[in-house]
């Protein structure tokens, strides 16, 4: 077995070569780095088509894996929606969607959306794939522990979906599964389905708990030389806030899920009060409901900016690669990722203001979730500044960031409406919020997605995604799904609740049937256009540009392997050594308009770059 | 990651240390359990309770778990967190008595 | 466990030895190894679950108008025919802080390499967690005999028996997979694997006395808990 | 054609959607205009920064397109610049706080002289008690829900006797009089909420919790559940009469007491007792 590995006897002597070109020897004062202080790490090499591709250690495979899988639920939450938004815009349509299959499907729709597809997009998939890489390390530091982790994921989302086939049918009872009528009959799938929804979201805590040590240790241990945390892109920063917040967020989910089982199988009355159904008390009693509330959400906010930080820091990445810009206000940009990730432990029950809680805590939430609004402004102002006096690559990437932008700013506003406590008593569960939080949550993450698989679809598979298609992928998506989110505002100002599965004899409505119905058109086009880019993929997997080394001209170190696209290992013989932060662009003085963050100052020695 | 050399001789704690702590232990367990023989109530209780599982949590932690010796670092990443529970179990205390108030209230005759 | 050395930089102690480790490269806990700093963020993240539970006990017992059952009765044993309030409470905690005392000094012996006394300890404290874990199970046993169930209980408020057996169920689930651990790592040790750094099941990594310290902070951390559970559970 | 200028014309069809929608807020019928001005007043300032935020970007997107021979300016930071902008973002928040803080301390302090109203839902309907002349609501519990007792009034509390039953899903209101909606629920989540009066809150299971308003337009309005609680949701909708004095005090006279329905109840045992014996 043991020459499976890589066996590194001894720490490299790195310590007085550095890895800038060839001028190998003698290396001047100003570009010493450290010597290691860790030693090389052993790999386990797989030999056969399993270990290579399937039971596989190798982050960069792992990370497609959750990839591919995070985008197949993914498919089928679209599939979900569509189904949703037939019955409302054209009610009856299909006759199948009775109020019980919509109500699944909403929730399915949901929950599959932000853990199975998003977080398990973002974390698992990108983190996997981009952390290594960009700190400079040759693989997570626990590969077996990952290789678990996607398999866990893999039985959770086997559960999840096997929930759609068992008798009554996956859980109705809306994603936050609000007890008391997630386990009671009245509410679809209230037997089976909301047991085997609780076992799939405690594996998928329990893999991504997996996950998320490696990818913390990675960037908190195994950092290559000269790579400082304030040299991180702020994709790595954006992706390990996250995993933190992940790490100690998904505890109150599991516990909550665990104690909503008991009430389910067992009979105890965690979150069960009295309950009189079809004039029969039930055996329950004493529990209260809004404790769940209050684990639940204790989870769920910081699971959405779980979804929004690795979007804020992979955005941060494009927009300054490809506008040929330093990101404005780096520090700033690491402090307010940071903060909003404290800050989001904080704020969970403005998802409670009209719950029934103690009424006081208005005063508290509105407070602190207004609070976030200022370092996640800074964000948005230091996006737009980079594009100031940039040199802007109008790219199908690019479009993809200013997409994002758009939507961004637009349901962050709308999250302030929400916030400022008084004003969310009227608006709260009207398709207002629904507007919310698929403009900033299924909209804006999904932008930046897009952007990052154009931009490193040429990393991983070594060809251009075509352009001509990528362009109409984002107008497509970007105005079809502005102009299903935008109008849903002005449904929640008349009134119309969130998940009603009809409501065609209110007056509410009848004056918005038209915009529903154009709604639903726009999503069923959205949609659609997600086939382009599989389609795009498929083909340009064959016919492809070749990309060939760092064909974007960046600067970090994912593009700087000896091997395009990376192999195991990621760095051949040679780890890397970083000089800088990985934002110099048109820096005065150096003849490209580019400085990579492995060249050591004394090859760019006249330039006038920032001490990082 | 085996970054200890063999031949490097690390320095080690006494044993004496963790004998003291480990009888502290027992002895801070037999204080607490001592609050319940003599059946303290209110105020003194919960003072006294909440004294010796800090004053044990903490030698567990700071001893044998070794945080007395780590780097601030590592002991600043571990502690911080626990504002967040903090803060929670804050906001619970006064949500138990809220509910305990509606339900005595209105609930039971006389409330 | 010993103050770390790196070649190329001096180490400060305190915030000052803090801001420099967060702004230095490679590794932000200095000397640290990779599975110890895993270990230590994962109780971190288990901690999270565990105050859940607690908080949600708190909630829960604290919004009952129901009465609640008198722990310091309830776990009453009988010694020589007299009640004696929470003894087997008592005992358990003893046997913890014992098994926990084996395993800080297992550390120590396994950082001087001293693998006769390492293995004999991680053993002695396999063996306390086992006894625990039996004394539990007894505990289980005498509260079900006597009407405790889950979902109610003859003493007062249902919650009461829900709570006893979710939170000492996780915790005795910590406890059991920590045990089992214990004995893997005891027969380790005496097989020398550590001598030989001889490659794990789970890691690439190869074998280091490190892995008893990594194990001692897990198993510390249960002892911890409890700490907890008895101040709330049994005292409150 | 240049991707900067479909952007400016979103931003532009955002403002105009805004300005020419038919579709806004019914006119406000209760006492929470207030929160409408501060949605207006979150629309002025979000909408101020979404817009300049946007037409910023179009902005730059136009001006600094690639060129082969322009080199991006290179400045890593501006402390001042940020400093400025952190404060302005700061009183932005303050602003908007500040009048939502307020009418939220008005939302959870009822005046004193305001009517109870008890509401009760349970999957999938809704019925309300009114206090009888001695002006205050007996207590209830769940368990004691039955066909004798529909409210589940604890038959020993005086308070309950004189209170007025409205078996019916429509309640009538007395315009210009503040009433505390004392929302209960003898199932799952349920939230009693009519547009018009803005205000909401969930009905939770084993506990009681309220809020207030004072209508004041009389009317019809729709009552709609807000809070999902089962396959019914959608259906679950109720209404609300808000009427001048004097024709309130009509229907009042009309409605069915609890002793009303314990003396009906009482006799038809006796009769029933008088039929066996016969
Ligand atoms: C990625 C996900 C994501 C993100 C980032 C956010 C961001 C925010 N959200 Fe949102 N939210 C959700 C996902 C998200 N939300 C989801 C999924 C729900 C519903 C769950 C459910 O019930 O099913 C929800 C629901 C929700 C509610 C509950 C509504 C209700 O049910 O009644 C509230 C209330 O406070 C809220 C507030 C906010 C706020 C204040 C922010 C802020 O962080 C936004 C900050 C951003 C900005 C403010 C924009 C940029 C700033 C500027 C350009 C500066 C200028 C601004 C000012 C001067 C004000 N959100
Ligand atoms: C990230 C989260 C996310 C995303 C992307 C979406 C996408 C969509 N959602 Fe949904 N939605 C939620 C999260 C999300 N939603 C949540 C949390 C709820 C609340 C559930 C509840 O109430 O319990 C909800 C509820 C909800 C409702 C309210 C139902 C109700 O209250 O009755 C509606 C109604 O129109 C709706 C519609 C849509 C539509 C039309 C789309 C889409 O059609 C928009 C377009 C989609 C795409 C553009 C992309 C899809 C991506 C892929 C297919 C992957 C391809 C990727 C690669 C190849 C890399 N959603
Ligand atoms: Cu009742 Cu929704
Ligand atoms: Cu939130």
């Amino acid at each position: 077995m043991s020459e499976d590995y890589n066996d590194n006897k001894t720490i490299h002597a790195q310590s007085s070569e550095t890895m800038g070109g060839g001028s190998a020897g003698v290396t001047p004062d100003m570009d010493y780095v450290r010597p290691a202080e860790i030693a090389d790490q052993d790999l386990y090499h797989g030999h056969s088509f399993i270990t290579k591709w399937i039971f596989c250690q190798d982050a960069k495979v792992i990370g497609v894996q959750y990839f591919l899988l995070a985008t197949f639920t993914g498919v089928v939450g679209l599939i979900l929606s569509w189904l949703m938004r037939l019955q409302l815009g054209f009610p009856g349509a299909a006759g199948f969607v009775t109020a019980e299959h919509y109500y699944q499907f909403v929730t399915m729709h949901g929950m599959i959306m932000v853990v199975y597809f998003l977080t398990a997009l973002f974390l698992g998939g990108f983190g996997n794939y981009l952390i290594p890489l960009m700190v400079g390390a040759r693989d997570m530091v626990f590969p077996y522990l990952n290789m678990v982790s996607f398999w866990s994921f893999f039985v959770a989302v086997a559960v999840l979906m096997a929930s759609f086939f068992v008798p009554g049918g996956p859980t109705g009872a809306g994603w936050t599964l609000y007890p008391p009528q997630t386990i009671l009959e009245g509410t679809p799938g209230s037997g089976a389905g909301i047991l085997l929804m609780c076992l799939s979201l405690i594996l998928f805590v329990a893999g991504f708990t997996m996950g998320g040590l490696n990818y913390l240790i990675t960037v908190l241990q195994a950092r290559t030389r000269g790579m400082t945390l304030m040299r991180m892109p702020l994709t790595v920063w954006g992706i390990f806030t996250a995993t933190v917040l992940a790490m100690l967020a998904f505890p109150a989910l599991l516990v909550g899920a665990l104690m909503m089982s008991l009430d389910k199988v067992l009979g105890t009355s965690f979150f069960m009060p009295t309950i009189l159904k079809a004039g029969e008390v039930l055996e329950y009693g004493g529990g209260s409901p809004i404790l769940f509330q209050h684990l639940f959400w204790f989870f769920g906010h910081p699971e959405v900016y779980i979804v929004a930080l690795p979007a804020f820091g992979i955005i941060s990445d494009l927009i300054s690669v490809h506008a040929r810009k330093n990101i404005f206000g780096y520090r700033m940009m690491v402090w307010a990722i940071v903060g909003i990730g404290a800050l989001s432990f904080f704020v969970w029950a403005h998802h409670m203001y009209v719950s029934g809680m103690n009424p006081w805590f208005g005063f508290f939430f509105a407070t602190t979730t207004l609070i976030i609004a200022v370092p996640t402004a800074m964000k948005v102002y230091n996006w737009i500044l980079t594009l100031w006096r940039g040199n802007i690559r109008m790219n199908t990437v690019m479009l993809w960031c200013l997409g994002f932008i758009v939507t961004f700013v637009n349901g962050g506003i709308t999250g302030i409406f929400l916030g400022n406590v008084s004003v969310d008593v009227p608006l709260s569960d009207t398709y207002f919020v629904v507007a919310h939080f698929h403009m900033v949550m299924g909209i804006a993450p999904l932008m930046v997605i897009m952007g990052a698989v154009y931009h490193w679809f040429p990393l991983v598979a070594g060809r251009f995604l075509s352009e001509k298609l990528g362009k109409w992928h984002f107008w497509l998506t970007f105005l079809g799904a502005y102009s299903i989110y935008f109008p849903m505002h002005y449904l929640g100002f008349i009134g119309v609740p969130r998940r009603y599965y009809e409501m065609y004899d209110s007056p509410y409505v009848t004056s918005a049937v038209g915009m529903n119905e154009f709604i639903s058109l726009a999503a069923f086009l959205v949609g659609a256009a997600q086939f382009i880019l599989i389609y795009n993929i498929i083909k340009t997997l064959k016919t492809g540009k070749p990309a060939g080394k760092n064909p974007w001209k960046a600067n970090s170190l994912e593009w700087l392997t000896p091997t395009v696209p990376p192999e195991h290992g990621n760095w051949g013989d040679r780890l890397p050594v970083v000089h800088r932060w990985p934002y110099d662009f048109s820096v005065p003085g150096a003849k490209d308009d580019y400085i990579t963050q492995t060249t050591p100052p004394s090859e760019v020695s006249n330039t006038g770059v920032e001490k990082t | 990651m085996s970054n200890t050399d063999k031949k490097e001789q690390t320095s080690t704690h006494k044993i004496g240390i963790y004998l003291w702590i480990w009888g502290l232990l027992f002895v801070l367990s037999f204080f607490s359990y001592m609050v319940d023989w003599y059946q303290f109530q209110g105020m003194l209780r919960w003072s006294l309770i909440l004294f010796f599982m800090f004053l044990k949590a903490g030698l567990i932690m700071a001893f044998f778990m070794h945080l007395f010796w780590e780097r601030y670092a590592l002991v600043n990443v571990l502690l911080w967190p626990m504002t967040a529970i903090a803060c929670f179990i804050f906001l619970m205390v006064a949500e138990f008595k809220y509910t305990l108030f509606t339900r005595l209230f209105y609930f039971f005759v006389g409330g | 466990m010993s103050e770390p050395k790196i070649e190329g930089i001096e180490l400060k102690p305190g915030f000052k030895g803090m801001a420099e480790d967060t702004g230095s490269d490679q590794t932000m806990f200095k000397g640290v190894h990779w599975g110890k700093a895993m270990m230590w963020i994962f109780l971190l993240s288990d901690t999270f679950i565990f105050s859940c539970f607690l908080i949600a006990y708190m909630k829960g017992r604290g919004s009952t108008p129901v009465e609640w059952p008198n722990p310091s009765e309830v776990f009453a044993l009988d010694a020589f025919g007299v009640p004696v309030p929470l003894l087997l409470i008592a005992i358990m905690t003893f046997v913890l802080i014992t098994s926990s005392g084996t395993m800080a000094l297992a550390v120590k012996y396994g950082y001087e390499k001293n693998r006769k006394m390492c293995g004999w300890l991680v053993l002695a404290t396999a063996i306390g967690g086992l006894t625990f874990v039996g004394m539990q199970a007894f505990e289980w046993s005498k509260l079900i005999h006597e009407g405790v169930r889950p979902w109610e209980n003859p003493f007062g408020a249902a919650q009461f028996g829900s709570f006893f057996f979710m939170i000492t169920g996780f915790h005795g689930t910590h406890v059991s997979i920590g045990v089992i651990f214990l004995f893997i790592y005891a027969y380790k040790v005496f097989a020398g694997h550590y001598d030989q750094q001889k490659r794990g099941w789970f890691t690439s990594m190869k074998g280091d006395y490190v892995e008893i310290e990594i194990l001692g902070l897990y198993w510390h951390f249960v002892d911890l808990v409890w700490v907890f559970i008895f101040a709330f559970f049994y005292l409150w | 054609m240049h991707p900067g200028i479909i952007f400016f014309l979103v931003i532009l069809g955002s403002i105009l959607f805004h300005i020419f929608t038919p579709w806004y807020w019914t006119d406000v019928a209760s006492n929470w205009g207030g929160m409408d001005d501060t949605i207006t007043l979150t629309f002025w300032i979000g909408g101020g920064v979404f817009v300049a935020v946007c037409l910023f970007m179009v902005y730059c997107v136009f001006k600094f397109s690639y060129k082969e021979n322009r080199k991006a300016e290179y400045k890593p930071e501006d402390k001042k610049l940020e400093k400025i902008l952190t404060w302005a973002t700061t009183l932005g928040v303050v602003a908007l706080l500040a009048p939502g803080l307020v009418i939220w301390n008005s939302y959870v302090n009822v005046p004193k002289n305001a009517l109870e109203v008890d509401v009760m839902a349970w999957q999938w309907g809704w019925q309300y008690r009114l206090p009888g002349k001695d002006g205050k609501l007996g207590t209830t519990q769940v368990v004691n829900v039955n066909d004798n007792n529909p409210f589940g009034i604890n038959l020993d509390d005086p308070y309950g006797k004189d209170d007025v039953m409205i078996q019916s899903d429509v309640l009538n209101l007395e315009n210009n009089v503040p009433v505390k909606i004392l929302l209960r629920s003898v199932d799952v989540l349920h939230n009693w909420y009519v547009p018009q009066f803005r205000a909401k809150m969930d009905a939770v299971p084993g506990i009681v919790t309220f809020y207030w308003f004072e209508p004041n337009k009389t009317g019809e309005f729709e009552v709609l559940c807000v809070e999902y609680c089962g396959v019914g949701h959608y259906a679950m909708r109720g209404g609300v009469i808000v009427q001048e004095t004097q024709e309130y005090n009509k229907w009042l006279d009309q409605q069915e007491l609890f002793s009303d329905l314990i003396a009906k109840q009482e006799k038809m045992e006796t009769e029933k007792t008088k039929l066996v014996k016969k």
